[in-house]
């Protein structure tokens, strides 16, 4: 049982603060379990940054959360344009939750072109902050509206508080006397101060961070927007608000004891790697090509030299994964990371990694595809490429961690595989992994088990294809090591010898060999357990990566109904873990919700002979908790003793 | 392996037979290869070649050294990821006309470009060899061959051309049989940061010939210009020729020393480190330039890579995961 | 009932000969109805011309036949080693036959090495027959062999004939006055006139194509080889062989009425895409990049440059693609071709032309792999790439003909499915098909339907993403077209307008329609067809690609041994022809015989979750027919009855 | 439609809102483009704009003609396939210093050397600007991105040489802003065979004023030298300066007209049909050269194709599958 837990310290880097709870004392609080929020305005709105540091607020307060930023493809849109909308949603509660939520309680609208695209998302009854000033004929032109969208009675259906932010925020920072546009990127501010006040959050944090950020360079930046946040927090705590529009409280979240932090997917991935770099001794080397989503994985990656990581920007992804080999092939850990077209282009190289045997990580931050697709979505649509997508019979272990969190050690896990068994590793994440901040208990570094790596150095008997009886790896003998001078390719290669090989029967043998490498991997997977459910029932859910914190929910809520459902959470694709067909063989039906369409379903009825069923999502977004349970419902049909 | 018994040519030569074919201009090579490294090595160990896919590139099997015949063009690429994880190592690209400019052009550019401390070695035999005779990059036009039956339509680059394009800070060309290809390696090797060796490379097979005019043992000398920094442009059997710059149109002739009263002085005078004579000596008219053609250098990326990790040790301090983890807004719950 | 067919007249070209039955009065013929011979020799022997030579004046005596030419992947490996060693193996029969044959009845071994790589296939109680001039002391050694390999006791078990065929064939070209390299040269011709006289085969042709390959330029080899032609010949009509070698005929094999020819696989591909350009009426771009085994079918291409086919030699696989893309969108049929490795690099630009929705074709030669693998091996390890190897959802049609003829008339299918659909198809052939010839029936081109592709030019109404309701096939607007001036790439696009669209819905859409389309391409499948056998029955063998013809003749053979067992060949592996669930469904075991790890096996089991069980060889080289057998055999266990 | 009226500007921008960053070089050079079409185009529905990925790369998405936005960095061969399969199009490429100079750097260099008829547009903004401001192969040595956060180790290429090493027939280049970028585009279409043209364009967002020293509305002349066929090369604000060469060193110096007796004479004569000059003025210190830097036609791959096509039909016969099919060696059976 999780105890009801108690924020008792923040630390702020050097800083260390105490919270102060913000004075409710004049307006009596609503109390609520969750809030789902979501900021829309214009790409140049910062909005973005208003729903970080309302997440980094909402953290400190002890909430567990879950965040979905979606943004434009576009760098800058023009402004005011339906396309250049940019999106924050944050779901925080008093309880653990999983998913950035289906519909937003609340949406705040910075203009038009923000009202028209969510307005369809917000719930019925939901609250809707406008701001009015943004509402010009032109900016309602740009959204392509012509009526006044504020007219419009379709808003009758939720509570709406029309407010002129850019005139209040402007009347706010005029003694700072900025241009008119710097005067007017303060709106985000002022909203998220009234939004602190709302929800009760404290400011302290969001102003060291404005000072932190501007105030060595532009001091009257940082004294305007920070004047901002206190004077939408005042407008609340003044204005005369309609009285359905309570401030609200959303209590602690009981979460386990430790140390939190928010962390998001590619974060997570950079430190696991670093941390992996560490555990195994090696010298850590990332070769990448910018590309969205993974390229924040090489930014976080780079700032980290002193941990000995090199990273290397390639001319292309080819580039990329062929140094990262090089880096192996020379006694480094190789890792590479794009998304899906990167991984396309990586193919070939990928195949040379495995027919020479030599450690490599792979990392696809999948997004929409096919082809360019939808580079700022997300999906699941690479996991047919990174099982079966190489020419020849050619093997590897797939990963996939299913949270951000998860990320780090599974950064850990990858690393390690590839240097125990000598063998790429493709570990599949998603935009929205990458992308989506949670609260994650930072993990004891002591506690974290080392596998140190002694490269081969021995040369009595030595061939370079001498492998463990145990694991079937080979040897990793790196140049600079005497007497152990030999020489590998992308050719086959003889079983005993390692030289170039034609033989028939070898060939046979060595492509055997590999294949079963690979499978042997599953000693170091954990036994497979259910994530949630009793081992047999009417119905288990597989699910795999970003997809869990609404299969778990849905499945939380089914079975709160009283279904005998289960949920299990695939974070090893391949090899598929041992068990698993006999445990899904203890359930009337096997659904399969993927952000795809339909290809873990299609790995699992090939291998297993089960009759797992697909459902599938192909639209760029996390699926809604909703949409699951209603398909489970439905798949179900009524109870047994209602039927 | 003892440090103090000197390398020998055999030391270097692996256990692999040797299955060029017959006549094959890189058996020379091999020969120069093997040669030279006792001359340039202290730690055999330490010596890498690394190849992409082609005849050619079949090199590193008969070096008793490490290496990696990896796949089709991504040689310098691979490469920069060996060198840059381990930079104690020497390492050496051995890559073809096709391998190297056509398939993995990219590669060469940006290796080049970056200025890694590697040995390109490009076998140009003016021909895909292991394909089985198709036309490559540098082709003459009108080249007939399987793919190009009625003769190819495309002008060929000039390697060096194409290795000054991309910013390379030494380049040079020498020839398979040549006495002096071991002279032009070790230059090769001394020079810190990338360097580019075209070798002209006779195929016996699918192009026998292509550069007989400057590689005959007779006639040949009549058109090889070994350059030489600082000193005149001479060449011919006798020393008799020399190459002129016109100033006004800023061409290149090639001149009769005593004809028309010209001297020595009238010649160019090869400057190693500047890059408009490169470009123009690259591709004279009617003779070969031979030797180091380019040599500016400057910082490597590796070693530039090296100080920066230096740096950020000194700035940001020795690494800790436990503060990168605690970096930032954390929070505790009790 | 086929009949007993007679060669009437013989059509070379220009000229027209009849055969005059070579005089076998002298001996008795043995009469045979099958025969096998191995011709094993140095690279530089030219075992692959004798091969051909052989097989052409094969195919001429009216006799059905099949080639398995293997040779190395070293351009001229040293004279003499091991792995030196080229091969061509011929089977000719007075029947029906469909594979190069198992174990050689006659071995030609032209030095120590071929002896030593190719004894073991030998039959026992086969004809070895051994050039003995090339058994010297070095040769011994260069082979790998200490003592003299014809003291070898293991001969005993073989009919020997050692012929110092070095020494003879130069007396015979003495008097042409060759350097000593061209007139050793020779041999191989003096083994052909040997084995002519064994088989009673023409002269004839192989003396017109020695005339024509070197008459204009250098007579006296043309001279040389043809005087060694005779002199083998009059070798075999005149010395006194031993009593158990016999001159050997074979009757004419029973085939349906027509012209002939023999065919590769490059070959007929290439010819079918000629063909194809024609019958669309489309001009024809081939973009490809040199790669074994496709190579040959750029350079069968390039020479029918009168056809309209333009053939261009990019600089790598991407940009053979991307050329060939380019030339689909300009209104051509753009097909590029390669092997795996090239697939692999081609995977991008493939989901390029799924997204833009172009006509294109991809070859993939298949070769052993993973990466550079056994590059002149055959394998069939590609069709995972084929399918699933990309990312995002990125259906498209894949297709594998069976033989070399298939390859002409698939070359035909999908470049009509190509451009009906408005699609990428994958065409799946391997080094098998390829390089081995077959007789083939040409078929009346006059019979060949068109399909005429007159592209869209209709300005009212027109979005460049407007479909056939039927196909829902887009409609193809070519630059050039007056008034329909669009844009078209691969980020997702509205269903309607075309235009780029980042809309959830609209991409849940297209991508279901993507897969819709190409699953619409079944219209074009014939009437799902059993090759062999009843509908039910105790096993059903499912094979695809080149593996039919031992497929083929080892379902045979055990339906002779009265087993109820059917084979079934797809030649449409995507989409799966309709009916086949149905079909498998009704036997007690399904096995599908593959040269890859299993690939096919599981696209069945996934689709239709049938407990279809894989067979598996891995060894860079055909099946032979008896492993089939032994596998069936044993997997059927005893017979009912024997029970 | 009709070719009567003749086309104008308005007739060459589609119906999509622009996307780009407020004050992004791209419309400027946008706006350029769809200017001089009009007069160089007779038929709108004959010309295409191809493009990779990136900011520069959504360019087709705006002009009103046929348009590829394809993948990234394979631009050149996409047009090289269409220009081959469809001649009589004028094809046009636009990538970016990424698109192009990254990922798709031998595409660009294997379309230059065949010399395909293409207009290669690479708008250079030393940055990748899609992707959010990661450092390319243009961008100045030192340069701190979001992946080189200690600032950038390699050196940059130029893209004229880059261009020039490729064997480029045709090299300009132009700036964004700048009232001569028309006049260098019409020269880049009369060119038959590839032309490369460098446009310099400011990003505002993530490499903001990268050209400033250039493209300055007041200083920016100054910086400006504007090459003329046949002219000395004179520049600076009242054209009181000049470009001269060192005949010993081979190196240029920039000096002033009248200061130290230094006349017009004496300056350097551009010719546009000389490769080494054409070299050495693309990369002069303290000024930047612009126009057309070289122009030297050779016959261009497509024609050159064309024109074996039809010898093709001339040697060989019209076609005929049923003569193919019966070629070589058949027999009957009856
Ligand atoms: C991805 C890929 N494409 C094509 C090939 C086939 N291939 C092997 S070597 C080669 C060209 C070799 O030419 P070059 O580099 O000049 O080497 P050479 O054989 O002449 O020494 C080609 C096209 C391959 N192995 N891999
Ligand atoms: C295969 C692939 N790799 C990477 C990317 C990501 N990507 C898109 S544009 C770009 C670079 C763009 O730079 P540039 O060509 O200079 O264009 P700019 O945006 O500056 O105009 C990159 C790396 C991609 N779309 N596809
Ligand atoms: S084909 Fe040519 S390059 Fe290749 S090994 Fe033979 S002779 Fe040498
Ligand atoms: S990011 Fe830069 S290059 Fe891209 S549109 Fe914005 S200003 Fe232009
Ligand atoms: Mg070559
Ligand atoms: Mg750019």
């Amino acid at each position: 049982m999780r105890r009801r837990s108690a924020v008792k310290s923040v630390d702020r880097g050097e800083k260390r603060l105490l919270i102060d709870m913000p004075n409710t004392a004049t307006q009596i609080r609503e109390e609520l379990d969750s809030v789902v929020i979501r900021f829309a305005g214009d790409s140049g709105d910062g909005m973005q940054i208003t729903g970080t540091q309302f997440s980094s607020a909402t953290a400190l307060m002890g909430n567990d959360l879950s965040t979905f930023p979606d943004f434009p493809a576009e760098i800058r849109a023009p402004a005011g344009t339906t396309y250049g909308v940019s999106g924050f949603q944050i779901h925080f509660a008093s309880h653990d939750i999983k998913t950035p939520g289906d519909a937003p309680d609340v949406l705040v609208a910075m203009n038009p072109a923000a009202l028209k695209v969510n307005l369809g998302a917000l719930k019925e009854g939901g609250l809707l902050i406008v701001n009015t000033g943004a509402f010009t004929k032109a900016n309602n032109a740009k959204a392509g509206c012509k009526e006044d969208p504020l007219a419009d009675p379709a808003l009758e259906k939720y509570r709406v508080l029309p407010i002129d932010i850019t005139k209040l925020t402007l009347d706010a920072v005029k003694p700072f006397k900025l241009g008119a546009k710097d005067a007017a990127r303060c709106k985000n501010m002022w909203t998220l101060g009234l939004m602190f006040w709302l929800y009760g959050r404290d400011r302290q944090p969001s102003i060291d961070f404005l000072n932190e950020k501007f105030g060595k360079k532009r001091p009257e930046i940082a004294a305007a927007n920070i004047a901002a946040i206190n004077a939408g927090h005042i407008y609340g705590e003044t204005a005369e608000l309609p009285t359905e529009i309570r401030p609200v409280v959303v209590a602690r979240a009981e979460l386990p004891r430790g140390t939190y932090r928010t962390i998001d997917g590619n974060q997570a991935l950079a430190w696991g790697f670093a941390a992996a770099a560490q555990l195994s001794g090696l010298p850590f080397f990332y070769g990448s090509y910018p590309i969205t989503p993974a390229s924040t994985l090489l930014h976080h990656l780079a700032r980290l030299k002193n941990f000995g990581i090199t990273t290397f920007q390639a001319e292309d992804e080819i580039a990329a994964v062929a140094s990262a080999i090089g880096a192996s092939f020379g006694g480094a850990l190789g890792i590479t990371g794009t998304s899906g077209p990167g991984v396309a282009l990586k193919t070939e190289a990928i195949g040379l990694a495995i027919m020479t045997e030599l450690p490599l990580v792979v990392v696809d931050v999948q997004r929409g595809g096919p082809s360019t697709g939808l580079p700022t979505k997300t999906e699941q649509s690479d996991l047919f490429q990174a099982v079966w997508g190489r020419n020849g019979d050619a093997p590897l272990p797939v990963l996939a961690p299913a949270t951000p969190g998860e990320c780090f050690e599974f950064a850990i896990l990858a690393s390690k595989i590839a240097v125990k068994y000598m063998t790429p590793v493709m570990l599949l994440t998603d935009g929205f992994i990458a992308n989506s901040a949670e609260p994650w208990k930072i993990p004891d570094v002591s506690s974290l088990e080392p596998f140190p790596v002694t490269h081969h150095t021995e040369t009595e008997g030595f061939s370079p294809f001498k492998r463990d009886p145990r694991t079937l790896a080979r040897v990793w003998a790196k140049p600079g090591t005497p007497g152990l001078e030999h020489r590998i390719g992308g050719i086959e290669k003889d079983y005993e010898t390692g030289h170039i090989s034609y033989d028939p029967a070898n060939h046979h043998r060595m492509t055997l060999t590999r294949a079963e490498k690979v499978q042997n991997v599953r000693a170091l997977y954990p036994k497979l357990t259910l994530d949630q459910g009793e081992s047999e029932g009417e119905m288990l859910v597989i699910g795999w990566g970003s997809t869990h914190g609404a299969i778990s929910q849905a499945v939380d809520r089914v079975r709160k109904s009283g279904r005998r459902v289960s949920h299990l959470h695939l974070r090893h694709i391949w090899p598929l873990p041992e068990g698993l067909k006999e445990l899904a063989e203890r359930f009337d039906q096997i659904m399969v919700p993927e952000l795809n369409h339909g290809q873990l379903v299609r790995l699992l009825r090939a291998e297993l002979l089960i009759n797992a069923k697909g459902f599938n999502k192909i639209a760029g977004q996390p699926f809604k908790i909703s949409e699951i349970v209603d398909e489970i419902e439905a798949r179900l049909g009524k109870k047994e003793e209602e039927r | 392996m003892s440090a103090n018994i000197p390398l020998s040519r055999t030391d270097f030569a692996s256990d692999q037979e040797v299955r060029w074919c017959p006549g094959c201009g890189d058996y020379a090579i091999l020969a120069a290869v093997q040669r030279v490294l006792p001359e340039l090595v202290e730690k055999k160990e330490n010596t890498v070649f690394i190849s992409g896919i082609g005849c050619s590139s079949r090199f590193p099997y008969y070096m008793n050294t490490y290496g990696f015949h990896t796949i089709h063009g991504r040689a310098p690429a691979i490469a920069t990821g060996l060198k840059l994880a381990n930079p104690e190592l020497d390492v050496w690209v051995v890559t073809g006309d096709g391998d190297g400019l056509s398939i993995g052009g990219n590669h060469l550019l940006h290796a080049l470009r970056r200025n890694i401390d590697l040995q390109i070695l490009l076998f140009n035999n003016q021909i895909y060899g292991l394909t089985k005779g198709q036309y490559s990059p540098t082709s003459k036009v009108g080249k007939v061959t399987p793919s190009t039956p009625f003769g190819s339509v495309d002008a060929p680059v000039i390697p060096a051309h194409v290795a000054l394009g991309a910013a390379a800070r030494f380049v040079a060309r020498g020839y398979d049989v040549s006495k002096e290809l071991p002279e032009v390696l070790k230059r090769a090797h001394q020079h810190r940061g990338a360097s580019f060796v075209e070798i002209l490379q006779n195929c016996p097979v699918f192009n026998d010939e292509a550069f007989v005019q400057i590689t005959d043992r007779k006639q040949g000398p009549a058109y090889q210009l070994w350059l030489k920094h600082g000193e005149p442009m001479i060449f011919g059997a006798n020393n008799e020729m020399g190459v002129r710059l016109n100033p006004k149109t800023l061409q290149a002739e090639i001149v009769k020393l005593g004809e028309d009263g010209i001297t020595e002085d009238d010649l160019l005078v090869h400057d190693e480190t500047n890059p408009t004579i490169a470009w123009l000596i690259s591709a004279l008219p009617g003779v070969c330039a031979l030797g180091v053609i380019y040599c500016d250098p400057a910082p490597s990326y590796d070693s530039a890579v090296q100080a920066q990790h230096a740096q950020a040790v000194e700035r940001l301090g020795e690494p800790s995961i436990e503060a990168l983890l605690h970096s930032g807004d954390t929070w505790k719950v009790e």
